[in-house]
């Protein structure tokens, strides 16, 4: 049944999490700990950060981040059509051209307003 | 490898989306044009002709819209020579008085065909109106959008499905969000897109998660196979059926969103304000039809089986909880409408006062005996209606231009200045109010008199007196607020300078509306004639799509359309050009007809097509 | 009010027959877990780093790390000793938790990753019917990782490369997870293991010029979501100290290191197990499979077979990566974003269509001949080709543009990532 | 077993959202909040829905968080302050509102009745697994579970054909809408609107320079 794969995954999961875990609580028992207060400081040249260091960004990266979505909203529909293309006809073709095609169209006005160059 | 059901595509139902697709391809055209267009014109040559472009759309799709329409009634009403220039199949396809396409996703009856058109219409209307002054730099984008809505509002109204109708409804409504924010040098358009958006989003959400528990109860998103599941099950309003309740409050506040409903209404003003005169208009038009074209279906379709139990309309079941939002619905916004000075937020809060008019008119048809009649009247109403605020809209536009403002007062003189067009917004306002003989009053008295039939009234046995008292109470308190536009127009000296005489583009909707709101108001019989044939497909439909044994998410191939075996005999052409369209079927598993409802329905359309109805119930398993 | 005592067993439901465990499927798991997940693989990733090293000594003409044990075979050992006595340190002001949590993260998704590969016949961790699906989900989960490595760490670089990172990751993964999808077309379903029997019958998917592209995008864009050169500009030394880890040091910052590998290294079986026919030696046989009978000696031996040319295409494909590090320079950061979309998006989309086209001319009509592939080869072949060519058309004025000199506008307009706020003197400007 | 692991994620997934709702840290608050789709993406697994499970871990976790992430980056008003959410007068509202919310959904959950076919909600525990639902290898439900993507596909290009076209041109208008919403000229600059005088930035000044 799907679901016993599934539990391996989960254990994988566990497992991932451990080996990662593991060496940081090992290097924390043998390794030195000398605190400082200039070492704990972030590292920026040797300068203290100035200012806020959560900083505003632009909004350009949003729209990136917009566009990878509707684009992987977009997989989501691409990956069940390539998966039952098998038991259609060339019909389903010629939707997904439709589909992306509109798709397609949206991304070149996106690239012709400009908005696709990073500056 | 497992077989999976083969469902089923008839490239030939396309025929019948072909306006939508056509609208659908012309926004990408408009925004691709206007797109290579900005390198080479000033702004203004380029704005004439995007918005020629975009005209010239509506008019092609208008054109595709009636040839949708008319090819079957042609060929229904001239067999012989359509048979020389017309395949066997698409014949035989054309002759099909099934209505449903793409297995029984959309319906392509008469009212969806008689709505593309209304839809194309207005949609010219407000396209024209765009270009009537200069709100916004993103021309091509705000016309595509505006394209897209209406592909989504025509699919939305002939949705026969949850999902496609889900997917109508966000169409439409997230490219109305976007339009609303796009006049991006007013804040007020960027707040009231934010706004309608947040609004708009939650209830989107409540409104799926409905839509998930009518399919976790019944299994199937199509309406016609919930509504047989809901009758055949027996349960009768929704005594009993905590699920169910939740279901219809969850989707009610969807479409309350939608149609402006009063806990739902919030987004409104700001939106109606903020958006750009065209896009208001077309939120109070264009989405107010489609979003009660399928609350009709939904409610009094789908879910007809829960509309109340029995005697008492406050018992459990939707019409109780509808009568207390249109009750509370009509009330707040006709007296919050008193208080504006600004012309766009009390049209606003009149839109939200006609919403809770409108769903009196809902009620009626989730009791109505004669079904098609009470949808008719609310499909006249919403007709009436859209055209009335249409042209008030356009108004709101000319002032806009003129004035960059949209206070009441600004109207004054009027009267002196543009008397025709001053008449005109006058008769659109008394239409509003619902002052005879204009149509907005044979909408009203339409959809009360149906609410409170005496049929109705016997099988409800409550009546529904209490709200058409409240309602006709309200339109005299509407009464006020729509007279104070007439007394700045005529009575008042103007203010400032005058506005500029209004170009074509604004006087069309304005003339338009006044004459189909004149012309309703004069011959009501016949508007009310064309929307009772397009009601009765729209509601009694049964759309026998798949047979369900088992909850599933993929259903047996649905049964293909049955050929029809008959002779197509004068008569029966005759009925099949009134697209009287299968009528309702028996309901399908038998068993003792829950409290003689779904009798009274299936005998509804008895004077129309019972010869096809009985054909298709012999093919049907 | 008996709403709620009636399902008083209602929270313990759950589907009681669904799962299945039985003791060999339990041996076969703690084996794949521990000695293949715990041990073969970091290992391969130790070793890998070494790899790394000689070969970019190689190519800049040095010899690398020879000093821990012969050849410098026990460099990788000496390097995690190392790397497990630093110091573990947590800068003030750090978000601890998520400072902690974001490296986990990252290696969580690596190793996600590798639990649908097929190794071999058999050779699956798990064959999931949705395997291919469940990779790109599980590779899609270490930008989050990246982001919150930068933002936890209170310090502008680390911003500044997460949000560079992050953007890059994105955006190279749309090209990524598209150019799949011809291989599911194909494949004619989302199982990796589906789709290895079928290269079996249709040759490495690989062999065909939709194929071919898709595979090239494939690979361009794993190196993107890996950070490698020539698209490290997240982690680019010279420009924003070290990206989105320079808070992070010792063993925290090896995790990332390893993720990095580990990633390689699943992109590599990723790449092999999709495109180049799993461990088939030979593109259009069935050779070894044929060599099947249902005895366990003929499966050891086809497996030993497959599992031995898989990890020689891995091999390669790793590296190709080396390869292309030691050779390429950096790309600027606007030439970077554009390359993902204005090339490798378009190019993607498209291809999927072309694969559909493939999959008509080739695969639709039944068992693979010389002539079905030579005529799909024919139709798709100058699509392919054409595709190619307009990418580059289009795209044609960012190089020309380039050649012209100055009067670019590329860096003129160049403008910081954040919003400069203006009304207060909080200016992210530092006083250096 | 299965009880087990589904009070365990069920748990899982009750912290993350009571965490997402109380972390007064907004990127924390996102953080908690796609580990809550992940828990979800569990639950879709345990229901037998392992498209799903991907489609939600690929779609939640992998995009709409990191949307999540740019958003917050993006929009926070003022600098100075901490990326975090005050204290809001609408708490206690909001938190009664939650409960009675949740109260009428649990209440319709366990009164549900089936409808003739159907299995009524309340009463699960005699459902067998969905895959078992039907033993025969070729029957529809079967299939559609194990091969939940294949069906899927097939259902999107026949039936829910316009649905699936419609949900093109609804992620085209949004990617054109939000362009166009967000799309400011570059060589223009006029100020956001926020009353900020225009300022060209110095296209150097802010970068850091180590």
């Amino acid at each position: 049944m799907i679901i016993n794969n599934y539990i391996f995954i989960g254990l994988l999961l566990l497992a991932a999490i451990a080996f990662a875990l593991a060496p940081i609580l090992v290097a924390r028992l043998i390794a030195p700990r000398k605190r400082s207060r200039t070492k704990s400081e972030p590292y920026e040249c040797g300068v203290l950060t100035l200012g806020e260091t959560w900083v505003r960004f632009r909004i350009q990266y949003y729209i990136f981040a917009l566009m990878f979505v509707v684009f992987d909203v977009e997989t989501l529909f691409l990956f069940p059509w390539a998966a039952g293309y098998a038991s259609l006809g060339l019909f389903a073709l010629v939707e997904m051209v439709v589909f992306l095609g509109f798709l397609l169209l949206g991304l070149v006005y996106a690239w012709a307003k400009g908005v696709l160059r990073w500056v | 490898m497992p077989t999976v059901g083969p469902s089923t595509l008839d490239f030939r139902d396309f025929f019948f989306v072909a306006p939508e697709m056509l609208l659908a391809v012309w926004g990408l055209v408009v925004l691709l044009l206007d797109l290579w267009l900005a390198r080479r014109l000033d702004p203004a040559a380029r704005r004439l002709w995007v918005g020629r472009v975009a005209l010239a759309g509506t008019g092609l799709a208008f054109a595709v819209a009636l040839a949708v329409g008319l090819v079957p009634l042609m060929a229904r009403a001239y067999p012989e020579d359509a048979g020389s220039w017309l395949s066997k199949s698409t014949l035989d396809y054309l002759f099909d008085t099934d209505p449903s396409l793409f297995s029984g996703t959309l319906a392509g009856d008469l009212q969806v065909g008689a709505f593309d058109l209304l839809y194309i219409v207005l949609l010219g209307l407000i396209v024209g109106l765009s270009r009537a002054w200069s709100f916004t730099e993103e021309w091509g984008e705000f016309l595509a959008l505006l394209f897209w809505a209406t592909v989504g509002m025509m699919l939305l109204s002939a949705a026969e499905e949850l999902i496609t109708l889900f997917v109508a409804l966000e169409t439409m409504t997230i490219c109305l969000y976007l339009a609303t924010a796009l006049e991006k040098t007013r804040r007020r358009s960027a707040e009231a897109g934010l706004k309608y958006f947040i609004y708009g989003s939650v209830s989107s959400a409540l409104f799926l998660f409905g839509l998930s528990y009518v399919y976790g109860l019944t299994g199937t998103t199509h309406l016609s196979a919930i509504r047989r599941l809901l009758v055949e099950a027996q349960q009768s309003g929704l005594t009993a059926n905590a699920a169910g309740a939740t279901a219809v409050l969850l989707i009610l506040a969807g479409f309350g969103f939608k149609i402006a409903a009063v806990p739902f209404h919030q987004w409104a003003p700001d939106a109606y304000e903020g958006a750009p005169a065209p896009a208001a208009a077309w939120i109070a038009t264009g989405s107010k039809i489609a979003s009660l074209i399928a609350f009709m279906k939904v409610f009094a379709n789908a879910l007809e089986p829960w509309a109340s139990p029995d005697s008492n309309v406050l018992r459990p079941g939707w019409i109780g909880i509808v009568a207390v939002v249109a009750a509370v619905t009509m009330t707040y916004g006709n007296l919050a409408a008193l208080r504006q000075r600004n012309f766009k937020r009390m049209l606003a809060y009149s839109s939200i006062a006609h919403g809770g008019y409108l769903l009196v008119g809902v009620i009626a048809v989730g009791l109505a005996a004669d079904v098609s009649r009470a949808a008719g009247a609310v499909l006249f109403y919403l007709v009436v209606y859209a055209f009335a605020n249409l042209g008030a809209f356009a108004a709101a536009a000319w002032l806009a231009r003129d004035k960059e403002s949209d206070q009441i007062d600004d109207l004054n003189g009027l009267g002196r200045k543009q008397p025709l067009l001053a008449i005109c917004i006058t008769l659109l306002m008394l239409s509003l109010i619902g002052i005879p003989p204009l149509g907005g009053f044979f909408g009203k008295l339409y959809v009360f008199m149906e609410a409170l039939d005496e049929r109705t009234a016997s099988r409800g046995s409550i009546s529904l007196v209490w709200l058409v008292g409240l309602a006709l109470l309200n339109s005299v308190v509407s009464a006020f607020y729509y007279v104070r536009v007439l007394r700045a127009m005529f009575l008042r000296e103007p203010a400032g300078k005058p506005m500029a005489a209004a170009d074509r583009l604004i006087a069309l909707p304005i003339l338009l509306s006044t004459a189909v709101v004149v012309g309703a108001g004069l011959t009501p019989d016949l508007l009310m004639g064309v929307m009772q044939a397009a009601a009765a497909p729209m509601l009694t439909t049964p759309i026998v799509v798949h047979k369900l044994t088992a909850p599933t998410p993929v259903g047996p191939p649905a049964p293909k359309k049955p050929t029809p075996a008959f002779q197509y005999s004068a008569d029966q052409m005759k009925k099949m050009g009134q697209m009287a369209t299968g009528g309702a079927g028996p309901p399908g598993g038998g068993g003792p007809a829950p409290k003689a409802k779904a009798g009274t329905k299936s005998a509804t359309p008895k004077s129309k097509a019972q010869a096809p109805a009985s054909k298709k119930a012999e093919n049907r398993p | 009010m008996t709403a709620f005592a009636v399902p008083t067993s209602w929270i313990f439901w759950a589907q009681e027959q669904a799962v299945e465990l039985d003791r060999g499927l339990a041996v076969r798991w703690g084996l794949w877990l521990v000695v293949g997940f715990l041990a073969v693989f970091p290992g391969i990733v130790a070793y890998m780093v070494l790899l790394e090293r000689k070969a970019a000594a190689r190519f800049q003409d040095r010899i690398g790390p020879n000093r821990v044990g012969p050849l410098g075979l026990l460099q990788p050992i000496a390097d995690a000793l190392k790397l497990l006595t630093k110091e573990d340190l947590v800068p003030r002001g750090a978000d601890a938790l998520v400072h902690l949590a974001a490296p986990v993260l990252v290696i969580v998704s690596a190793f996600l990753m590798l639990a649908v590969i097929p190794f071999a016949v058999g050779m699956a961790p798990v064959d999931l019917p949705s395997g291919v699906l469940y990779l790109i989900a599980a590779s899609s989960l270490s930008p989050l990782g990246v982001f919150l490595a930068g933002w936890s760490s209170r310090n502008k670089y680390s911003l500044l490369g997460a949000m560079r990172a992050v953007a890059q990751l994105v955006s190279y993964e749309i090209p990524q997870v598209l150019s799949v999808i011809p291989i599911v077309l194909w494949g004619g379903g989302l199982s990796l293991v589906a789709i290895f029997d079928k290269q079996a019958d249709y040759g490495w998917f690989i062999a065909s010029p939709p194929g071919l592209l898709a595979f090239l995008i494939l690979l361009v864009a794993s190196i993107a979501e890996l950070n490698r050169a020539p698209f490290d500009i997240p982690e680019a030394e010279s420009e924003i100290v070290a990206g989105f880890h320079t808070e992070y040091s010792g063993m925290r910052f090896s995790l990332f290191f390893l993720a990095e590998y580990l990633s390689v290294f699943a992109v590599g079986c990723l790449a092999t197990a999709l495109f180049l026919g799993g461990g088939m030696p030979i593109p259009f046989a069935r050779f070894p499979l044929n060599l099947l009978d249902g005895s366990l000696a003929r499966l050891v031996v086809v497996d030993l077979i497959l599992l031995a040319v898989f990890a020689a295409k891995v091999f390669s494909f790793v590296l190709l990566m080396i390869w292309i590090r030691a050779t390429l320079l950096r790309l600027r950061v606007d030439r970077l974003m554009n390359f993902a979309w204005k090339y490798l998006t378009p190019l993607a989309i498209v291809n999927i269509l072309v694969a559909g086209i493939w999959y008509e001319c080739v695969i639709r009509p039944g068992a693979l001949t010389l002539g079905r592939w030579l005529g799909g080869t024919l139709v798709t072949g100058p699509m392919v080709a054409g595709l190619v060519w307009l990418a580059f058309w289009v795209n044609r004025r960012e190089w020309a543009g380039e050649a012209a000199g100055p009067g670019r506008p590329s860096l003129e307009g160049a403008r910081p990532d954040w919003e400069t706020p203006g009304q207060t003197g909080a200016s992210p400007q530092r006083a250096h | 077993m299965a009880r087990i692991l589904f009070l365990v994620i069920a748990g899982v997934g009750l912290t993350s959202a009571l965490s997402t709702v109380l972390s007064r840290n907004l990127v924390r608050a996102a953080v908690s909040l796609a580990g809550f789709f992940f828990t979800v993406a569990c639950l879709f697994i345990l229901l037998e829905a392992e498209f799903l499970a991907a489609l939600q871990v690929l779609i939640y976790v992998g995009a709409v968080s990191i949307l999540l992430m740019f958003g917050i980056m993006l929009t926070r008003g003022v600098q100075g302050t901490d990326l975090v959410s005050g204290p809001s007068a609408a708490r206690l509202p909001g938190i009664v509102v939650g409960l009675v919310v949740f109260a009428v959904l649990g209440y319709a959950i366990f009164e549900e009745k089936g409808l003739r076919t159907q299995y009524s909600w309340g009463a699960l525990d005699e459902r067998t697994a969905i895959a078992r639902g039907s033993k025969e290898p070729g029957s529809p439900l079967r299939s559609a579970v194990n091969n939940m993507g294949k069906v899927v596909g097939v259902e999107l290009m026949t039936r829910y054909v316009i649905a699936f076209e419609l949900a093109g041109l609804l992620l085209t208008a949004a990617l054109v809408g939000a362009v166009a919403v967000a799309h400011r000229e570059e060589d223009e600059t006029r100020s956001t609107g926020s009353g900020v005088p225009p300022e060209k930035p110095e296209p150097t000044a802010d970068k850091p320079n180590p």
